[in-house]
């Protein structure tokens, strides 16, 4: 199986960090994974996005182009990417910012409104976690445990900051809407 | 009747810029192109962009422009100012093109008194690459490049590269300003209108150098980068005319 | 009547136009645009003097002023 | 640590080259290989060596070439434009035959380009972007492990034959993370006698330089130059063959373009086609003898790069006509698909063997 | 002026490119090519141009840049190290597509090497020194009246393509007299439409530049160019045959070695060897089509550089294994003689046409 | 007994040089050398020869020498110092050398307070690519690039490079000398020992300027070129400490 | 007929011009003809070289290595080039400065005393002009008339100048002694 | 007694020291030396001081001076 994923947002909403713990959370479950950035002029004025691939084979290229999976946290991200995704595949949208559905009627769409979620939690700074919980309830990539393994790493065992993001990532697999 | 009294000049373009929120780069374009507007120098002007974040700076300027390699910009200016030396040409560089990998351009544009004017735009920083140390960047400030803080011991002290120019006999003119509020952004253009006028009289090399805002690579909001701004980049780098020489008071 | 007209897609948010105006009318809004920025705007039209400030103050153009 | 890391290329070069024992980095920030200098910023004041922001690529080299040619393992990277710049001083260094690896994350030209991926300083690396008859050992690692492990065989290589050594990667593998495990600390040791050190005791002053007025000293020096890359020639080739046994098509391909081509060949071997990949790790010296071995075998080639075709003058060469050598390339930062190389397969198999 | 004069070739390659419309030069003295600048500086001064001494040659041809920018007929010359220097700047212009000749007239390498004539900068000129996948057009004349000549002819080539056009030369030939017809003064007035010149009436700015951030912009950018590149490779291959019909052995020489190889070639046709010289006068387009052709009725190449061997690439790439290819290089200014290049075709012989 | 009271300094070869007749190269070389024996630093001595007529260095002084690239010969010495931060690492350059097209190293050898010493001969004129003008080269002096004299307009007037160095932090000692004559010989040597001085103590960046004669691309003899340099050079360079920091005084 | 001729002497002495005159000559006379000097670092210190072709052929290599005829201006000009002097060829020396006579027994001598003869004519400089005078005198390079032209080219028709470099030519002429 | 020694293939005949001399006895001969140059000597030995005005002046390190 070979996920290809393409996070999409603005920049600040931890669209980076969000592919690393992906990737990290893969590479513990021995899967072969790759992250890359998008590096582009995109930068300057705010949108970000990264490729993450996940497979149980040798990666080619990191860089994806046509995703097997979409997270657009928001709407100029799902405007964006929503035609690249394979048919068949899924549309992880953050429907706390984005504010329609997606078009494509041969792709599934989960729903997190997952801003609202970070500040019912307090830190606004989760929603990505709370994202990413979401879609991993509903797609089978890495264990929850690999998750929260890597973000002992990244954040390099700071308990209070894991736990928080353990909380975070749990509501969103609670919340999770669709499929 | 309802007059526009404040609205785009015509020597930008009606696009928007990639540059970020609060980034002074977009005023200092405004306000040449508004000198530019104002003496009617549109069709006569072309300009030379460095690499650096206003390395599209031609996308935005409603005139002939010339995108020069990193550093190249006084070089470039050059080539083209001795093929049309009735037109006005400008160089609008950054602190990390001006001073550090085009420092020899800048230096020989000055001392041949090439009939260029240069806007240094000093905002301390590699901005376009991520924020890097540029010569212009403070001890003590963290970069990406200086993690630990800028350190005099083994990457020197600021440069100040205007006060070095200064120096250049060719160099008729050189001057500091600031952008932040409504009457410094006056005195920054009369000093870059000067430094035109020079130019189209003919009298020799004029720089001004714009102390900047970088607020991302700062990494603070655009509000706080003018406070750190002021408190952290004026003492290093007064503002004023540093050079005028005869000719130019004349 | 003096006014400023913003426009809010060219908007970046910055807030340096709101610091500007000597009347202390401009503010953020909490609505973002296409671009995810929150633009600014005038919240009481009638306190302004048209002078520009905040037009001048502005990196991105985005305001116009209107007499 | 025996543990693997998720690291980005740029990075995992930094640290490969600080376990190589590297202390002294000259560079210059150039969007893609900017981390690794930002890297280096950080780990060598953790490491008590030398990280020196040069106010050039030019300075940048000349810094490399007077700390190698102090005796130090030194390096300095950048992307296309700064390489350019580093041409003269390359020539220096092959001139005055001074150990140093030189990175360059390569992106689109020519001119400022784009900052995306590209394979095309393929001839400025292989065939001396600088003046004279020299050569640079050039390494095309194709993952992030290679990064690490071609990094580090690189100072090595370089201190053996007192040869600049290039690793030659794109904008892709310096931005990209992959788990990659990293090396104990090695400590370089090789006895530089020839290094300018002042002479401590030595009688005879150790002169640096690749001056060489009297045209029969030049041709002399020239000569046991080429020996040198002779030498090198026979001893250093490194390639990677996959499902080339019998292979009737062989992609040739290095760098990140050699993934994509391993994706592709898995999938039509899958639906029955010969198709196997060759795959030059050193492009200088280009592994010529495989080729030649392959030709026998193969009914012909097809080479695959970012750019408009510069390896493939090589693999031409190598092949010497024996065989058909067609080309397929992207540039400006386009990458092309799995998907997009698999049809470039079935195309020569529906052309009956011909593009 | 329809007498001959005797000219040294630096000062031909000056006067010429006065001839041809040129009046903006821009350089930096190096040897041995430092008279074509100094000549500049006197003759600029009469014609009412521009000679301007850079601050370097990184400098001297972002002026080129600038001035070929703004639509002049320009130009920059240097040797060597310098030209290295200027490979970024190259590498702009070729981007920009921007028309201006440069001169290498090439000495020893690498780095300082001596300044003695050399033809070891024939990658460099014609694979690109620079970074990207972009050609110049080079042109070697082997002459003093061939500097004269063609160096008009590239001042015309970089218009009618905007592009870079290089002359190569060597030490040789920019230090020797000869005689030599000067043409009449030349008026170029090939209209720029593109050029920065300022509005001047016109709507739309006019913006000289080589980004192209978006990805399969930079790729149609470089498709334009590589279309360009193959109008060129089609329309402008110049070469010289000389005793090539029947002959067996074909020596493969451009600039000063072709001279030698000619003198050669007489004595050894006067001693019964079917000898003959092709010597290509572009290097880049290489004359691809007459070795096809050549290699049907020769029996083996035999390539002569004053290098350790780089144009014999092309030339292998053009024969494409259907005959052997030899070489006989000298090196770091050494110049081989007459009776030596005599000698290799009689070992050729005597070896049975194997070398 | 007879006993040698003048010669050969230890740190010079007992070669030939290859200067012209009268060519002060060959007096700084010696000076040079006979601080470096005074001092004992022959063992630590690391010299960075340039390219220029001095681009044979190497083969006269006699102890370690790199040969830089033309104008890099601060980048290399940077290279070099911070391998051997113990050692005495020091830039000899001529004037094109390092006004040109080495500008932009010099300077930033400068800001970054490198501790390295810099020779800087300036004779006003490329000496090795025989006779072109150099930035340095005076008003009105014919050179083989300046055919009708250099004149300010198009290339300026003479870049006093010491001058401009002297304003930058990193640099905390500049002086210009000249070596024509005893009184002055001993003024020269002892700022360049101060220079070595300084560096052996980590105190930054010292530079000598030593205004020096070329007869041969000056078309004069070697009295006459002493004369002309006195009379034509001095005025547009002054002798004397342009710049000695605190640090440096104490 | 080739001619491949090597001049060394001091700078100073007009090597260069001679080798000029020579070349421009025999360019008057439609013969092939090259110059070029030697610019290595033998320059500094003193000494200067050209070398000049005057053929009937189509010159290949200007840079002269082994000559037809050697003008040694001076002593480290005869030390320096007299082993590579063709079989059969011819030096000239100039024994004003000279001190000894070449080695080679295979090859011809030519003598003229060029500084004294320049001393007797009061002009020092011609020294170089009156050695070419002997040196036609003895081999058929060019004719005479070509080389007076050549100097009215050369001197830019001063006739002072040429009347002047003409009698040393002829003094030359007279003067030569060997062969 | 001091006295000056000349290396004279060494000397290049610049006249520097001639004019360095306090005493006025250097002087340049009429007989070059094999690369060509007129050396300079000491015409009165008896006259030189010592000083070693004329070795310092001397580029070439052509002059050594005894004691
Ligand atoms: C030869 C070369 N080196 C490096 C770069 C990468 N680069 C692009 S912009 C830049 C620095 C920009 O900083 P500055 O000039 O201060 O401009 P700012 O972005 O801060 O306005 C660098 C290093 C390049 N494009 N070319
Ligand atoms: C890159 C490069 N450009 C040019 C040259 C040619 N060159 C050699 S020395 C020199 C200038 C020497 O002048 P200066 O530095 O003043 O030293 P001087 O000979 O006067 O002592 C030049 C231009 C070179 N060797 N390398
Ligand atoms: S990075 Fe800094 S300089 Fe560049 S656009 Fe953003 S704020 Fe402006
Ligand atoms: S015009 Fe003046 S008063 Fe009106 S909104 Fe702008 S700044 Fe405020
Ligand atoms: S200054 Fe301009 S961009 Fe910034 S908030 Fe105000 S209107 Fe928006
Ligand atoms: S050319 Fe000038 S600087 Fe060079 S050695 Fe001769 S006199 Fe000295
Ligand atoms: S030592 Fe003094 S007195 Fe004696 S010769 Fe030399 S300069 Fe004259
Ligand atoms: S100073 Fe030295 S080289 Fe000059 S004349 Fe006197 S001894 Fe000779
Ligand atoms: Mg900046
Ligand atoms: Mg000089």
């Amino acid at each position: 199986m070979t996920h290809e994923i393409i996070i999409a947002g603005f920049g600040g909403q931890g669209i980076m960090l969000m592919g690393q713990l992906l990737a990290y959370a893969g590479m513990l479950e021995k899967k072969h994974v790759s992250w890359i950035p998008s590096y582009g002029p995109e930068m300057r004025g705010g949108t970000a996005n990264c490729s993450v691939i996940v497979s149980d084979q040798v990666i080619g290229a990191p860089i994806v182009s046509e995703p097997t999976i979409l997270i657009a946290m928001n709407n100029p991200s799902l405007f964006k990417f929503e035609q690249s995704v394979q048919a068949g595949g899924t549309i992880i949208v953050n429907s706390s910012l984005v504010s329609r559905d997606p078009l494509r009627d041969d792709v599934t769409t989960i729903k997190i409104p997952a801003n609202d979620i970070a500040d019912q939690l307090g830190i606004k700074r989760v929603a990505n976690i709370v994202t990413l919980g979401a879609m991993l309830k509903k797609i089978d990539i890495v264990e929850k445990d690999s998750i929260i393994k890597s973000l002992n790493k990244v954040f390099n065992s700071k308990p209070d900051i894991v736990t928080l993001n353990t909380v975070a990532f749990e509501r969103g697999q609670l919340d999770v809407i669709g499929k | 009747m309802v007059e526009k009294i404040f609205t785009r000049p015509k020597s930008l373009t009606d696009v928007p810029t990639h540059y970020c929120p609060g980034c002074h780069h977009g005023l200092v374009h405004r306000l040449i192109a508004e000198i530019i507007d104002e003496t009617h120098l549109q069709a006569t002007t072309i300009g030379i962009a460095p690499v650096g974040c206003s390395v599209l700076a031609y996308d935005y300027f409603n005139f002939d422009m010339v995108g020069a390699a990193h550093g190249r910009a006084p070089a470039v200016a050059t080539g083209v100012k001795r093929v049309h030396p009735e037109n006005l040409v400008f160089t609008y560089q950054g602190d990390g093109d001006i001073a550090a990998i085009g420092c020899a351009e800048i230096v020989h544009a000055a001392v041949r008194g090439e009939k260029i004017s240069t806007i240094f735009i000093n905002n301390a920083i590699y901005g376009m690459t991520g924020g890097q140390m540029a010569p212009t960047t403070l001890i003590s400030q963290v970069t990406n490049t200086t993690p630990y803080g800028r350190c005099a011991e083994g990457t020197g002290k600021p440069l100040r590269l205007s006060e070095m120019i200064a120096t250049i006999d060719g160099a008729v003119y050189v001057a500091r300003v600031a952008v932040h509020d409504s009457i410094h952004m006056t005195k920054a253009k009369q000093c870059i209108k000067k430094a035109f006028d020079i130019q189209m009289k003919g009298l020799g090399f004029a720089m001004v150098e714009v102390l900047s805002t970088c607020p991302t690579n700062w990494g603070m909001s655009p509000l706080k980068a003018v406070d750190w701004m002021k408190e952290n980049m004026f003492p290093q780098f007064p503002l004023g005319v540093l050079k005028a020489s005869e000719e130019v008071l004349k | 009547m003096p006014k400023p007209l913003f426009n809010s897609e060219r908007c970046k948010g910055c807030a340096l136009c709101t610091v500007a105006c000597p009347k202390k009318i401009l503010e953020i809004s909490n609505q973002f645009n296409s671009k995810g920025y929150y633009p600014a705007n005038c919240v009481d039209v009638s306190k302004c003097i048209g002078c520009c400030l905040c037009a001048k103050a502005c990196p991105d153009i985005a305001i116009e002023i209107y007499k | 640590m025996s543990e693997k890391v998720l690291m980005k290329g740029n990075e995992a070069i930094g640290e490969a080259a600080i376990a190589a024992g590297c202390r002294y980095y000259f560079g210059y920030p150039i969007t893609p290989q900017t981390e690794l200098a930002e890297y280096m910023a950080k780990r060598m004041a953790e490491v008590n060596g030398v990280f020196l922001q040069a106010e050039s690529e030019v300075a940048a080299i000349n810094m490399v070439y007077g700390a190698a040619g102090a005796g130090a393992r030194t390096m300095t990277s950048s992307s296309s434009p700064g390489i350019s710049l580093k041409q003269e001083g390359i020539s220096y260094i092959a001139g005055a035959e001074l150990p140093c690896v030189i990175v360059n994350i390569s992106r689109g030209g020519p001119g400022l380009g784009s900052i995306q991926p590209s394979q095309a300083d393929y001839f400025q690396a292989t065939k001396g972007g600088g003046h004279g008859d020299y050569r640079n050992i050039v390494i095309a690692p194709n993952s992030v492990q290679e990064l690490v492990n071609h990094t580090i065989k690189a100072f090595d290589l370089a201190d053996k034959y007192r040869n600049p050594v290039m690793v030659l990667g794109d904008g892709a593998l310096g931005q990209m993370m992959e788990p990659v495990l990293l090396p104990e600390r090695i400590l370089a040791s090789t006895p530089k006698p020839w290094a300018a050190t002042g002479l401590r005791g030595r009688s005879k002053p150790n002169i640096i330089n690749s001056l060489y007025l009297i045209p029969n000293q030049l041709e002399e020096h020239n000569l046991r130059l080429q020996k040198k890359y002779y030498d090198i020639s026979k001893a250093e080739v490194m390639y990677e063959e996959y499902n080339t046994d019998e292979a009737e098509l062989i992609i040739v391909a290095y760098g990140i373009t050699s993934r994509i081509a391993r994706s592709a060949i898995d999938k039509a071997r899958k639906d029955g086609y010969k198709v196997g990949l060759l795959r030059p790790i050193t492009l200088w010296p280009f592994p010529v003898d495989i080729f030649t071995k392959l030709a026998n075998t193969a009914k012909a080639f097809l080479t695959l790069e970012l750019s408009a075709g510069q390896m493939v003058e090589d693999v031409r060469l190598s092949v010497n006509g024996c065989k058909p050598v067609y080309f397929y390339g992207r540039m400006g930062g386009m990458i092309p698909s799995t998907k997009e190389i698999y049809g470039q397969i079935v195309k020569y198999y529906s052309n009956g063997g011909e593009q």
